[in-house]
Parts: C-alpha cells; sequence; structure tokens
C-alpha cells in the first residue's frame, strides 16, 4: 500500500469509525440495501474495497452518492461494521478534495467574519475537518 | 536575685543561641514544644496537656540499627545528643519529677541516652503564683514557689524576679540583661504562693501509711477492687504523668534492617511486662495496684521516701473515668489515721 | 518501567484472586501484552482474602499505588466474595480519601480468566495514574526508606 | 436520680439483681466515676446526674460473667452499644436488668458534651423498665451530626490532610479511645498482638498515626453507633469520632440508612451487600481529589 | 530458620530469553534461609524434578521454591515432586516468571530485576508456610442430574451401568428434551425418536436411576462428596404410580386451549396432557392454568373418567432433600426468538418458522402429521428459503444476538432441505449462507449431497429483508459470488436462530457456584484439558450447557461427564483442600461475625474450654468445619481480632509478600 493510499485508507476509517476487520463477509449489508441495483459498487464491496485500499476507485464512483443513507446496513450489520458509515466518510472525503483542501482550526478563526453566525463556522468546521 | 521587665521576655527567649523548649500550643493542647521567636507562650498553663519530661525521656526513641551483610550482622548505635539547650518554664512539681527521673536514668546502671541528654539542658523553672485545684504537690515535699532548677522564675505583675543556682544557670542567666532586684520581694511572693496553695482542695493529704514498713497491709487492702473497676486500662494517666518513667524496646523490621527503638509502656497496659507464660498482672486490679503502689509504696521506700507522684494533678484532669491518685490515697490512706 | 528523572518507578501491588484475574494476569502473559514491570503480582484465593491491613503495610512499606483485581460481580468463584470486598474496599478507600490520601493510588478492578487485554489494560492506566501522582509520601513509613 | 436510686435499692434488696452498676459521686459535681455497688451502705455513694457522660456498656462486657444478675443503668445512646454487643454475643441478655435513664444531655466542665450536642435520639433501643421524666424525652440536634464531616468532605484532598495530620500527630497512643469503645472488645486487639504484624506501641511516625486511627474506625465500621465516647476521653482533644461518623455517613449514603445497635442481629453494612451496590470506583468520581 | 532451596526455570528460552537466570538464581543465594539455589532448562522435566529431589536430601531443604510458569501450570508438578522425596507439599511456592515476568516484558535487565524480586517474594512467604495436611471427607455414592435430555440420560445411564444411583431431575412432565422434539438426525437421517426413546425407556427401567419429571432444583448445599439438595417436584395433580398412561382423559378433556409445547406452541393441546407418546414417565399432566376444575372448581371429568384414579386436584408441591457426592448438569439450550431482529418478519409472518418450528411440522406426530404444509393457510409450499447464522456470530455491540456459533445450523439446515427435496421435488429450496461449517466425520459429505444430488441452491450472502406481499414471502438478499441482489418469492422462510442456554442455568449456576461465560455457557475447569468439568469440584458438565453441540458430540460429552463422575464416586473419602480456615480460640470474640459471610456455612458457635498462657475458661468460639470450607478468607477479614487466618494465605504469609515486593 503506497503512502497516499495508507493516508486515504486511514482518513476514511478515521472519519468512520469503522474496524472493516470486524465484516465476515455476509452480505447481510447488500442484502438490505434498498439502492442495491442503481450502485456501481455494493455495501459489501465498500467494506472489503476500503480494507484493501481501493478508496480512489470508490471515490471515483457514483455509488458514493447513489447510497440513500437509509442506514438499513448499519442497523442489520451483524458484526457492528456499519458500511453505511464508509460509504458516509467517503462522500466527505470527495467534498474535501473538491474545496482542494481543508481548514484547520486556526484558518478558521482568522476568516472568521463577524456578521456570519458562529453557528455556520461550526457547521463549516465538522464538514471538512471532521 | 535579679529581675526583668516582663514584656521582655520574649526577647530574652529569642536571643538564647542553644533550642529553646518551652510552653506553647499545639492544635487545642499545650506541649513543650520547640520555641520560635512569634509564638505565643502559655504560660498560664498549669499542667501541660504534655510535660517537660518529653524533652529529655521522648515518647519514643532510636537505640540503633542492624543489617544483615551477608550472613554478618552489622550494628549502628544511635548517636546520643549532643547539643545544647534550654528547656524553659519548668514548674516546680515537674522540676520535682525530674529528680525523680534521674534517681532512675542516672543511678548505675546509667542510661546513657537520658544521661546525655540531661547533661546538655538548661532548665528554667517557674514558680507558680496561682496553683490550682488540682495541685497537690506539697504533699510530696515540693514547694510550688520554689522549682528546683538551674535558674528559677518568679512572676510578679509586669516583671519578673530571677535566680540562678547552678554553673549552667549562671552562664544562662548572665547572658540575660537584668536588673539587680530585691530578695524580699521574692519572700513576699512566696508566702502568697503558700496562702493560696493551703486553701485547695487537696492540699493536705494523709499520707500516713504510704511507706515501706505498711507495704503490705496496703497491697492487700480490700479497697482496690472497688477503686480500679472503672479503670479503662488505657493510658492517658501514664502518658501524662511527668514522673512515669516505664518502656518497652522493640524492634522494627524496616525492610533492610531492624531498627531498635524504646516507647513509653504503661503499667495499664495488658501487655505490659508480658511474658511468655502469660501476664503476671492478670487483671485490671492488679495492674491499677501497681501503678499506685509504685508511686506511693515502691519507689519512696527505696528512694529515701522520695514520692514518685508529684502531686501535679494532670491524671485527675485526664482520666476518662474520673479516675486518680488522690482518690487512691482518701481511700488508702484515711483509714490508717493514727 | 517508568522512570522518572530522578530515577523513581513506582511500586506496584497487585492483589488478584486465584480464579479470575491471576488467570487473567497469566492470559496477559501468553499473549504477551506488556505492562510495566513496577507491577507485582500478589496471589490471593479471592479478593474477599484482601484485608485492608495488607494494603496499609503494602503503603507503609513505600508501594506507591495498590490495586486489588477480582472475579467480576456476579462471577466469584466462592460465590460471594467480591461482593464483600466490593463494600470492604469502597469504605476502605473512602476512608483514605477522607484522610487526604490521593485517591488514585488505590483501584479495584474486576478482571475474568479471559479477559487478559483487560488486565495489561488496566495495569498500564494504573502504573500511569500512580506514575503522575508521583512517590507515596502520605502514607509510608519513613523507617522502610533506605 | 431518686427514683433510680429508690429502685435500684429495692432490686437489689428483693434480690433480683446481685449488684448494680451505675456511678459514684467524687469530689465535685463534674467528678463521678462508673462504679459497683452491692449493698445499700455502698449505695450511699450512688450517683445520677448530668456527669453521668460515661457509657457504662462496656463494662457489661466484663460484668456479664460474674455471678447473678448485674442492674445496669444505660442512657438511650447507651443502649444503642449494649444492644451492638447483645448482637455480637459479647454479652448476655439475662444477666442483665437494664434501667433505662432519661438524659437530658451530659456535661462536664466545658458544658455539654460534644457527644449530646449531636444526640440520636431519645429511644430506648433496650431495657427491662425506663426511669425518666417529661424533659428527659426532648428532641436535639440529630440533623447537625454530619455538619462536620460535610465541612471535611468539602475541603481539598490537602486540606484534609494537613487538618488531619494536625489532630492525628497529637496522638500519644494512650489507647483510652480504643479502651472506652464499646465496640472494641476483641479480646486481643490487634495493635498488642505480636502475631498480627501490625502491633504497635507508640505513634513512632506519622504512618503508625494514620494506621492505627484508620484500622481502629475500620474494625468498628457498621459496629459503631456513633455513641461518641471515642473523641470524649481523647486527652489530646482528636475528634475521633468525625472518622467513625464519616464511615457511618458512607454507609448510610451507599447501602441505606443502618443503624448500629438496632434491629435483630442483622448484618451490619459490611457484612452484607447487594448485587448492584455501587463501585469502589465512586470514590474517585466524587469532588474534591 | 527453614532451610530453603530456590530452583530457577529457563523454560528453555519462553524464561531465559527477558531474564537472567543465571543472576537471579545467584541473587537468591544471599537471600536469608536460602540454602541452596540453582538454574535449569525445564524444571518441570523430569531431569528437573530429580535435581529438585536431590537437592532436597543433600540440603534437608525444608522447603523449595521453584521460580517458572505460573502457579496455575506446575504447582502440582512439584508439590508431587517434593512429596516424593519427602518434604510437604505445602511446603512448595512458585514464583511466576513467565507468564507475569518473561513473557511481558521485554527489558532483559528489567526482567532480571522484577524476577528476582517475585522469587525473593516467594521465599519470605515459604518462610512462614507451615506443612499443611490435607483431610479426607466420605462421598456419597449418588448423582444428581439436572435435565433430562439426551446428555442427562446417556451420563445418567453410564453412571447408573457402573453401579451408582442417579437421580435425573427433568423440570418438563417428561424427559427427553430437545431430542425428542427432533424429526431425523444427521448426517445419517434416523428418525430421532427412534434412537431416543429406547434410551428413555432404559432410563425408566433400570432401577438405580430415579426420574424425577415436572421439578426443578431449589437448593444446593454442601461441597464435593457431600451436596445436599432440595428438590421441588410440581404438582401435576396425578398420582404418577396409578396413571396408566391411556391418555383417555386427554380425548375427554373440555379444555383444549393450552399451547402445545412439544410442537413449539403450532397447535393446541388439553388441560390434561401427556406432552408425547413416548413420553417417560408415561404419566398424564394438569395444566392448572387451563383446568376448568383447577380453576373454578367446575368440570372433573377427567376424575370420572380415569379407571385407575390417578387423578388428585388436591396435590400439592412436593419438597424432596436428598444427598449426592455428584452434581451433572445438563440443562441444555432452546432456540433463540428471532422476532428482535424485524426484518425477517418472524413476528409478523407466521411462515416465516423456525428450524425447531420446521422439525415439527415435518415431523409424523407433529401439528400436520408430518406432511409440509405451511402455517398460515396449510398450503404446500413450493419455494422455500432457508437464512442461517440468524442471531449468531453477532458483534457483542450489536443487539442482533449471540456472539458464537451455533455450531448445528449448517447441518441441520442441510438435512431440512435434503429431506425437502427428497419428500417433495417439486419444492425449490434456497439457502442464504455466510459460510458453511462442516467439521464432523462424514458432514461435508452430506453437505454435498445436498447440494449435488438433490440440487439444494445455496446462495453465499444474507437476507436484507423479507417482507409479505400477497401470499409471498418476498425474500431480499445479496448474492455475493455473482455480485448481485436477489429476490425470492417464498412461500416459506425458515430461520436458522441462534441457540442459547435454557433460561434455568444462570440459577442453576448460581445455586452450585459454577462460573458461567457471560453467554450462560457453564465453564469447564480447563478449556482443553478438563472440559467436561466445572472448575466448583464435584459439578460436572453434559451437553449443550457447556457450549453448542450436535447429537453425536453431546453423547460423547455425557459419557465423559459419566466416567468423571464414576472416577469421583468410586472413592471412599476425597481427599480435601487443607488451604482451609482456622480459627484461633485463644484471639476469638465469639462475635458471629465471620458466621454470616461465609458462602459455604462452614462456620459454627460453641461454647468451649479455651486454654492458654492465663486463660482458662469456657468461651463462644468460631469453629470451622475442614470440609466445608472452600478457603475464599472473607472470614478472615470480617474477623476483628485477626482470629480466622487461612491456612497457605496466612496474613504472615501475605504481609511478607507485600514486604518483599515493596523493597
Amino acid at each position: 500500500m503506497d503512502q497516499n493510499t495508507r493516508f486515504l485508507t486511514e482518513t476514511v476509517l478515521r472519519i468512520s469509525g469503522v474496524d472493516p476487520r470486524k465484516c465476515m463477509k455476509c452480505g447481510k449489508c447488500s442484502g438490505t440495501c434498498p439502492n442495491y441495483d442503481a450502485m456501481e459498487y455494493h455495501p459489501h464491496q465498500f467494506v472489503s474495497m476500503v480494507e484493501n485500499g481501493l478508496i480512489e476507485q470508490l471515490m471515483n464512483s457514483n455509488a458514493v452518492y447513489l447510497c440513500l443513507g437509509c442506514m438499513a446496513c448499519v442497523e442489520r450489520c451483524p458484526r457492528h461494521v456499519a458500511p453505511g458509515k464508509l460509504v458516509g466518510a467517503l462522500a466527505q472525503l470527495k467534498l474535501r478534495k473538491q474545496d482542494g483542501n481543508h481548514k484547520g482550526g486556526n484558518d478558521i478563526a482568522a476568516m472568521a467574519d463577524e456578521k456570519v453566525p458562529q453557528q455556520l463556522l461550526m457547521a463549516a468546521m465538522r464538514k471538512y475537518r471532521k | 536575685m535579679r529581675k526583668f521587665a516582663a514584656e521582655k521576655l520574649e526577647q530574652l527567649l529569642s536571643g538564647i543561641s542553644m533550642p529553646v523548649y518551652a510552653p506553647v500550643e499545639d492544635g487545642g493542647t499545650v506541649i513543650y514544644g520547640r520555641y520560635e521567636p512569634g509564638m505565643r507562650l502559655r504560660l498560664d498553663k498549669l499542667g501541660t496537656d504534655r510535660t517537660p519530661k518529653e524533652v529529655l525521656f521522648p515518647q519514643w526513641e532510636s537505640l540503633m540499627h542492624f543489617k544483615m551483610e551477608g550472613k554478618k550482622i552489622q550494628l549502628t548505635e544511635e548517636e546520643r545528643a549532643n547539643e545544647d539547650y534550654v528547656l524553659f518554664g519548668v514548674r516546680a512539681c515537674d522540676m520535682q519529677a525530674i529528680r525523680v527521673l534521674d534517681r532512675v536514668f542516672l543511678s548505675d546502671p546509667v542510661d546513657t541516652y537520658y544521661a546525655a541528654r540531661r547533661e546538655h539542658g538548661t532548665i528554667v523553672g517557674l514558680a507558680c503564683d496561682a496553683p490550682g485545684k488540682n495541685c497537690f504537690c506539697k504533699n510530696f515535699g515540693v514547694d510550688p514557689a520554689q522549682p528546683d532548677a538551674d535558674v528559677v522564675l518568679w512572676p510578679a505583675g509586669d516583671e519578673y524576679f530571677c535566680e540562678a543556682y547552678t554553673d549552667k544557670g549562671h552562664a544562662l542567666l548572665n547572658g540575660w540583661d537584668t536588673l539587680e532586684a530585691d530578695e524580699c520581694a521574692v519572700t513576699a511572693i512566696k508566702e502568697e504562693i503558700g496562702k493560696k496553695y493551703d486553701a485547695l482542695p487537696f492540699a493536705h493529704l494523709n499520707l500516713n501509711g504510704f511507706d515501706g514498713e505498711h507495704l503490705m497491709e496496703k497491697f492487700e487492702s480490700p479497697q482496690w477492687k472497688k477503686l480500679s473497676m472503672a479503670c479503662l486500662g488505657c493510658g492517658s494517666c501514664t502518658f501524662s504523668c511527668p514522673t512515669c518513667q516505664c518502656y518497652d524496646i522493640r524492634d522494627y523490621d524496616t525492610g533492610n534492617g531492624i531498627q531498635r527503638y524504646r516507647c513509653w509502656d504503661s503499667c495499664m497496659y495488658s501487655d505490659f511486662t508480658l511474658m511468655a507464660h502469660g501476664a503476671n498482672r492478670p487483671t485490671q486490679l492488679e495492674r491499677y495496684r501497681q501503678r499506685f503502689m509504685h508511686k506511693l509504696v515502691y519507689f519512696p521506700s527505696r528512694n529515701e521516701g522520695m514520692y514518685s507522684c508529684v502531686g501535679c494533678g494532670r491524671c485527675i484532669e485526664k482520666c476518662p473515668m474520673n479516675l486518680h491518685i488522690v482518690k487512691v490515697i482518701r481511700a488508702l490512706g484515711e483509714g490508717e489515721k493514727e | 518501567m517508568s522512570v522518572s528523572n530522578t530515577g523513581w518507578t513506582p511500586k506496584i501491588v497487585a492483589f488478584c484472586c486465584n480464579w479470575c484475574s491471576y488467570a487473567g494476569a497469566d492470559l496477559a502473559g501468553s499473549g504477551r501484552m506488556q505492562y510495566p514491570a513496577d507491577v507485582k503480582i500478589i496471589r490471593v484465593p479471592c479478593s474477599c482474602r484482601v484485608n485492608p491491613l495488607f494494603i496499609l503495610r503494602a503503603f507503609e512499606r513505600g508501594a506507591d499505588g495498590v490495586i486489588i483485581c477480582g472475579c467480576h460481580p456476579g462471577d466469584c468463584h466462592y460465590t460471594s466474595g467480591n461482593y464483600y470486598a466490593r463494600r470492604r474496599m469502597t469504605m476502605l478507600f473512602s476512608l483514605l480519601d477522607y484522610l487526604g490520601i490521593e485517591r488514585g493510588r488505590t483501584r479495584v478492578e474486576w478482571v475474568s480468566a479471559a479477559e487478559g487485554a483487560k488486565f495489561a489494560k488496566t495495569m498500564n492506566e494504573f502504573v500511569e495514574t500512580v506514575y503522575t501522582l508521583g512517590e507515596n509520601r502520605k502514607l509510608r513509613d519513613i523507617r522502610c526508606r533506605k | 436520680m431518686k427514683k433510680i436510686k429508690a429502685r435500684a435499692l429495692s432490686l437489689l434488696a428483693d434480690g433480683t439483681v446481685k449488684r448494680v452498676l451505675g456511678w459514684e459521686r467524687g469530689e465535685d459535681a463534674f467528678d463521678c466515676s462508673p462504679a459497683l455497688f452491692e449493698n445499700e451502705a455502698e449505695m450511699e455513694r450512688f450517683v445520677y446526674g448530668t456527669c453521668a457522660g460515661a457509657n457504662l456498656s462496656k463494662y457489661c462486657v466484663k460484668m456479664g460473667k460474674a455471678e447473678g444478675k448485674t442492674l445496669v443503668i444505660l442512657k438511650p445512646c447507651d443502649t444503642l452499644s449494649f444492644r451492638q454487643l447483645l448482637h455480637e454475643h459479647r454479652v448476655e441478655r439475662d444477666a442483665f436488668y437494664i434501667i433505662g435513664a432519661g438524659c437530658t444531655g451530659m456535661m462536664d466542665e466545658n458544658g455539654l458534651l460534644a457527644k449530646c450536642a449531636a444526640c440520636k435520639g431519645k429511644e430506648f433501643a433496650v431495657y427491662d423498665e425506663i426511669i425518666d421524666t417529661e424533659e428527659c424525652r426532648l428532641p436535639t440536634g440529630t440533623e447537625k451530626r454530619m455538619e462536620q464531616v460535610e465541612k471535611l468532605e468539602n475541603m481539598t484532598a490537602q486540606e484534609r490532610f494537613a487538618f488531619w495530620q494536625g489532630e492525628l500527630s497529637r496522638c500519644i497512643r494512650c489507647n483510652a479511645c480504643r479502651n472506652v469503645c464499646p465496640a472494641c472488645t476483641c479480646i486481643k486487639c490487634v495493635f498488642d498482638n505480636p502475631g498480627s504484624g501490625v502491633q504497635s506501641k507508640a505513634p513512632v511516625t506519622d504512618f503508625e498515626e494514620n494506621m492505627f486511627h484508620i484500622i481502629r474506625a475500620y474494625h468498628v465500621a457498621g459496629r459503631c453507633t456513633d455513641c461518641g465516647e471515642c473523641s470524649r476521653v481523647c486527652p489530646q482533644g482528636i475528634p475521633l469520632h468525625l472518622i467513625n461518623r464519616k464511615l457511618i455517613k458512607d454507609m448510610n449514603e451507599l447501602y441505606g440508612d443502618y443503624q448500629a445497635g438496632l434491629g435483630d442481629n442483622e448484618r451490619t453494612p459490611l457484612t452484607s451487600f447487594t448485587k448492584e451496590d455501587a463501585e469502589p470506583g465512586i470514590i474517585h468520581e466524587r469532588g474534591n481529589g | 530458620m527453614p532451610k530453603i532451596g530456590v530452583f530457577v526455570c529457563w523454560c528453555g528460552s519462553n524464561i531465559a530469553g527477558t531474564v537472567d537466570v543465571e543472576a537471579v538464581s545467584e541473587a537468591m543465594k544471599t537471600v536469608p534461609g536460602v540454602v541452596f539455589s540453582t538454574n535449569y532448562q525445564y524444571m518441570c522435566s523430569a531431569a528437573g524434578q530429580k535435581m529438585i529431589a536431590d537437592a532436597i536430601h543433600e540440603y534437608h531443604l525444608d522447603g523449595i521454591v521453584v521460580a517458572s510458569c505460573s502457579p496455575r501450570m506446575h504447582e502440582n508438578t512439584f508439590r508431587k515432586t517434593a512429596q516424593a522425596a519427602g518434604l510437604n507439599p505445602y511446603m512448595v511456592e512458585i514464583a511466576n516468571i513467565r507468564e507475569q515476568c518473561s513473557w511481558i516484558h521485554k527489558d532483559k535487565e528489567e526482567g532480571t530485576r522484577k524476577a528476582i524480586v517475585l522469587a525473593k517474594a516467594a521465599v519470605a512467604k515459604l518462610l512462614h508456610n507451615q506443612p499443611l495436611q490435607a483431610g479426607t471427607s466420605a462421598v456419597t455414592k449418588r448423582c444428581l442430574v439436572i435435565g433430562g435430555g439426551i446428555a442427562g440420560i446417556q451420563t445418567a445411564l453410564d453412571v447408573a451401568n457402573a453401579g451408582y444411583e442417579v437421580d435425573i431431575v427433568e423440570q418438563r412432565p417428561t424427559i427427553g428434551g430437545r431430542m425428542a422434539q427432533l424429526d431425523k438426525t444427521f448426517p445419517t437421517l434416523d428418525c430421532s425418536a427412534c434412537i431416543l426413546t429406547p434410551k428413555m425407556v432404559e432410563a425408566a427401567q433400570n432401577e438405580k436411576i430415579r426420574i424425577i419429571s415436572y421439578a426443578k432444583v431449589e437448593k444446593v448445599e454442601g461441597f464435593v462428596g457431600n451436596f445436599r439438595a432440595t428438590i421441588r417436584k410440581k404438582a401435576r395433580f396425578i398420582d404418577e404410580n396409578k396413571c396408566t398412561g391411556c391418555s383417555l382423559c386427554m380425548q375427554k378433556c373440555p379444555s383444549k386451549k393450552g399451547r402445545d409445547e412439544f410442537n413449539m406452541e403450532m397447535n393446541n393441546r388439553p388441560a390434561i396432557y401427556i406432552p408425547f407418546a413416548q413420553a417417560i414417565p408415561n404419566v398424564a399432566v394438569i395444566d392448572p392454568e387451563q383446568c376448568i376444575k383447577l380453576k373454578s372448581g367446575k368440570c372433573g371429568l377427567c376424575e370420572k373418567v380415569c379407571s385407575a384414579g390417578a387423578i388428585n386436584y388436591q396435590q400439592k408441591d412436593e419438597l424432596l432433600e436428598r444427598e449426592y457426592g455428584a452434581i451433572v448438569v445438563a440443562t441444555g439450550f432452546r432456540p433463540m426468538d428471532p422476532s428482535p431482529l424485524n426484518e425477517l418478519g418472524y413476528a409478523e409472518n407466521k411462515d416465516v418458522i423456525t428450524s425447531l418450528e420446521l422439525e415439527r411440522l415435518m415431523n409424523a406426530a407433529g401439528p400436520t402429521k408430518g406432511t409440509l404444509l405451511r402455517p398460515s393457510d396449510l398450503k404446500h409450499p413450493r419455494e422455500i428459503v432457508f437464512i442461517q447464522c440468524v442471531g449468531s456470530r453477532c458483534d457483542e455491540n450489536t443487539n442482533r444476538g449471540k456472539p458464537y456459533c451455533s455450531k448445528i445450523c449448517c447441518m441441520y439446515t442441510a438435512k431440512h432441505a435434503m429431506l425437502i427435496r427428497d419428500k417433495y421435488p417439486d419444492t425449490n429450496v434456497h439457502v442464504f449462507y455466510i459460510d458453511v461449517r462442516t467439521p464432523g466425520k462424514n458432514f461435508d459429505e452430506f453437505y454435498r449431497r445436498a447440494v449435488e444430488q438433490y440440487g439444494v441452491d445455496y446462495i453465499k450472502g444474507m437476507v436484507g429483508k423479507v417482507a409479505r406481499e400477497g401470499d409471498k414471502l418476498m425474500v431480499r438478499g445479496s448474492d455475493l459470488i455473482n455480485n448481485r441482489q436477489v429476490e425470492i418469492a417464498a412461500d416459506l422462510v425458515v430461520l436458522a436462530t441462534a441457540i442459547e442456554p435454557d433460561p434455568s442455568a444462570r440459577s442453576i449456576g448460581t445455586m452450585l457456584t459454577a462460573s458461567m461465560d457471560t453467554n450462560d455457557f457453564f465453564t469447564e475447569a480447563h478449556a482443553k484439558l478438563r472440559p467436561v468439568e466445572s472448575p466448583t469440584a464435584g459439578i460436572f458438565l453434559s451437553g449443550v450447557a457447556q457450549g453448542p453441540k450436535d447429537v453425536p458430540e453431546t453423547v460423547a460429552q455425557a459419557s465423559a461427564a459419566a466416567s468423571k463422575v464414576i472416577g469421583l464416586l468410586a472413592k471412599d473419602h476425597l481427599v480435601t483442600n487443607p488451604c482451609v480456615a482456622l480459627s484461633d480460640e485463644l484471639l476469638c470474640n465469639g462475635c458471629s461475625q465471620c458466621e454470616k459471610v461465609c458462602p459455604y456455612g462452614a462456620i459454627t458457635y460453641e461454647n468451649r474450654e479455651v486454654r492458654g498462657p492465663g486463660v482458662r475458661e469456657v468461651r463462644r468460639v468460631a469453629r470451622v468445619n475442614p470440609a466445608v470450607c472452600q478457603g475464599c478468607g472473607a472470614c478472615t477479614v470480617t474477623c476483628p481480632s485477626g482470629a480466622m487466618d487461612l491456612k497457605g494465605f496466612t496474613n504472615q504469609q501475605i504481609m511478607a509478600e507485600v514486604d518483599a515486593i515493596c523493597l
């Protein structure tokens, strides 16, 4: 695994809090997914592909956006793996990529505008930094 | 006879280059502690909660250390006291108590730990200008107006009279800025003290029969049973007594060797002089009897009539159950009136 | 082993019940889970065998922390020993705390025979806590210092 | 007092009791000592009044072995101690005739005793008969009992340590607190037993001061009725009852209200448990660490 | 001072790798009391043990310390070595320098330092050891088996055939357990009843076996060899000795609303009933919840029709007190309720059933008389979906079921699929699986037959949703091999639900002080070496109570447990643990606090004359029954005067260890 891949993988795992090694490859997530057919990669593949570092492949796929976020796979996963959270994490990573970078806490403070509500800043923080 | 202004006292004490032990406060109690400038002296307190005895004979002291070096034992003796000091504000009764201790510790075989401390100390006595209701020192030949010390102080309103009686006393007093004074003033003070003392409830007790000749009579008195009934067997009388001198020698295993130390013991304790076969004083009656027989009969019979009670009254104040030596003297002594 | 600048290392006594925690400690060993050598284990049949006197004795002798490990409540080999231990230790620790002794020097942890990892983790945490507190000065007998 | 004395005399006279455990008059109003009276002549010196602060329960352990019944005068708080001794089989109920004596608070030269300021109530936990008056039944300051404990709890650990070091360093190990305590009835105390490994006789280091008082309080935990004798007798004025009360407070809070000396030989908080008991970690979660 | 020998083991490189064993044995030579100290590669080997024995003789050792692996491993080995060399076995202490030293530290210097401290602590303790003599206690030659399933029956038969009395206590009205509910058994497909009922009959006819059915164990006291159990025999309102099992009462009973437990409550039964035709004892029982006579006083029909006069409406629960030398736990299992896994729709759809329900549906004595009809409309199902691992293998952080593999589901599902395809070739069978686990003799062959011969459709994947659509159950699941989602319109869905210990197990475990794991399976004394014993002496484990098992394995374990029981009952006396509490009567206050905390009732009080230095009087003092005491030490801490001490772990020994460690 090269450094970039490792970085991406670790970021996804950190954001999602998911441990893909817990997966026992039962396929419950894909069996339960209501938007299965629309997705290029299916929930169980997200788990195994993240585990194998195929992050960019996933990020380049529309499957990330086709997840309905119904959380059925999270709810029903017998191993507490939560594939849906992985999808969410990948979507966030994609968003960050679009922004080209992400802001640290200090950057935000410098950008603070008194007219902008604090809540908005916090929302931005959550979105880009978390 | 010399004198100085009372307000100068603290200054004089602070000027002494040696450590000074004087009645000071510790929590709610008064002890003979190390005096530092600025501390409040409690010269008003009769029967301090802890006695000046502790300066000469502390509750515990280390005697020696043992250590295993391979299969050999290495022994290091504790160093004896070698620093001069001043013991200040000792009452006549407590001074007499030190004489009692001297009898025990300085006669052959000499207790070198005690002897060293005794030798290095200069004692400043304080006459009792106002003896209290628990005082009964005169019964034992103690004059509350004349402590048997190196230096004696008599309080007289806003000044103190003072006189040195020994070389050590002179050495100390010479360093003080005092004025010449009239002997007569002190005589008057002494008379005054005597009058005050005579009005006290326990001033004159009947000590008839407390001598070696009536030993068995006292020993076998049926009164002991009643007298000792309420005794808890605690050591509060012993440990607040200025003359009690019994100690136990114990070893403490520090893990790196043995520290041998001695600490006060109390004849009131069930394990006092406990031996392998059991206790030789099996019940509290025997222990209780031992304490008072020792003070009032055994000790005087062996020391030319010197009682090892000095009438300080501390046990009267400290006993949780209000048992004390005066009750014993009354119960055993008055029956023997001649 | 944690070593401070002054070369001080904490002394930790761990009382472990024979049936659960001692076995848990063995399991931590079999799993090669590291924890500081400052921890020394004393095997007792049950956590209810741990007399407060032993704990005070350890502090007297210069221990910097004492931890008692037993079976999880409900799993005591002797059915109720750890329940008694729990009350006893709670009261003892509370009393020590009341007298101003640092709380972090005492701990009770339930470790089953299967929880080797928990044993190692607990010991690591405990050593860390004691390390932060530094040397036990409040409850030791100065005569026991070298 | 007259009623009690008269009743005691009549019980002595009719042979119900062989002796009376009460108080004997001393030198002044505050000077009275526990004493044993075996006949009418001795009873002449009998006294009961505000000087009778001592708890006579402790003497019952020894007295229980004497032949025939002993009449003992117990105040309400003393009866708790007596009943606790019954629970522990240290006294036999049949060996005693108990007169529950009314109490309006006991005094010494300095006024009301500290233990009486936090009176636990006027009920008798055990008695054969009660002799008291209306004013003896007046309620007192139970609710203030834990005030000082709380004050200490609210200090920081460092302050508490300093407080107790200050107090305990005055200890002279005279054992008065232990010997007066009606819960300390061990035939041989661990501190006197060379085999116990903790034998000690003097407060040689601050550890030994701590050790003695921790173990003393711990050994009576759950059995201490809070009779307050330990603090009353301390010649050094150490507030030892505050240690016992802390344990009582904790036990009440963690394991439910409990008063030693009530109930029927029930288990103490330390000889019982529930599966849901608090974990020892609860100590770590409190404020003021 | 006792003469002590120290033996430091290398354990190959296990210890010697991180501990300088030479330095340890050298350091020990300077410790007071130690007269001999050495190290060796494997102390537990024959050569190592000989080295110890030789040193004991040569140096007249009074005690030995072996610094080696955990005492849980070899304490007994070295005790025996010492004993053989003429030393009291309790004059042996082990310093655990492997599990608690060399294996957890990497730095050799640090490991060596710690090993020396641990060895010193062991010497310090040993200096206070006293030779201990084990006592003996008699063995009651009778065994209690809790649970009358195949496990209990097999254990009982084996023990009885060895000549010992056995009581089987069964909570249901009949023995037979879960196996009686099964239709066929894998991998041979014999009829379950055909192989089980002869064993039930054999048990009933064995004069050494007493079957106490419809009963539960309420209290157990005592200890290995000397248990005393209180058994509550519930009122069945029938005189067992009179009832002939003619079942006339069942036919006449007007109350027919009781749920038939034997048929997994898929049909009704009368208030008076015999669970199934081959029940043992073949005696009726009245369900007091359903019986009109017991509820309202009216009816009494059964009493009228019973020619044997066996009906007794006044019957009360009966308490039996029996003594036993050994107790076997064979409490078995039940299927987990899959209702909480709501995506599978078990609670809403009658046609979603569990495998055990399917067993009854396929059994000739079942609710459909052996014809496979689906419960909702009694139609013949054409499409059947089996779902594996329902509630098994779940992470503990989910609330979806058990963390373990239930072990038997793969095989019985293959069996079901095969039987259905065999009997109804027009029916399609799909099996959603995660893995197919078939480790067992002829097991994989059996599974392959289902696939290859019977064309069962095994789909690697799990079902995400079961939803009713008309009279079909739409099953949506993943097909991981083909990387697609499949949807099957099924008539019947069968859930291979996890099995869990019978709910009675937990209270029985507590009663017996037998330890259990977090899933309520009984823990074995050693996972590998003592698999049929509980850590609590005298308690043995049989069948699923210990962990999931199929029939052959259960029977094997049942016989193994029986052999352990026989081994115990064959002894006339047991050697007791000498590490028990001992009260010093000279110090005892007679306060009874120890008596209150003793979990075994081992402490009694008596008035006895005590004598000592200056003491000779009658006192109330504690006495410990060394045969009953298990040596926990609860009493020692409660005792205020320190009169109570624990042999082998005395106050002095533990404090000596504390001292040595804190140096």
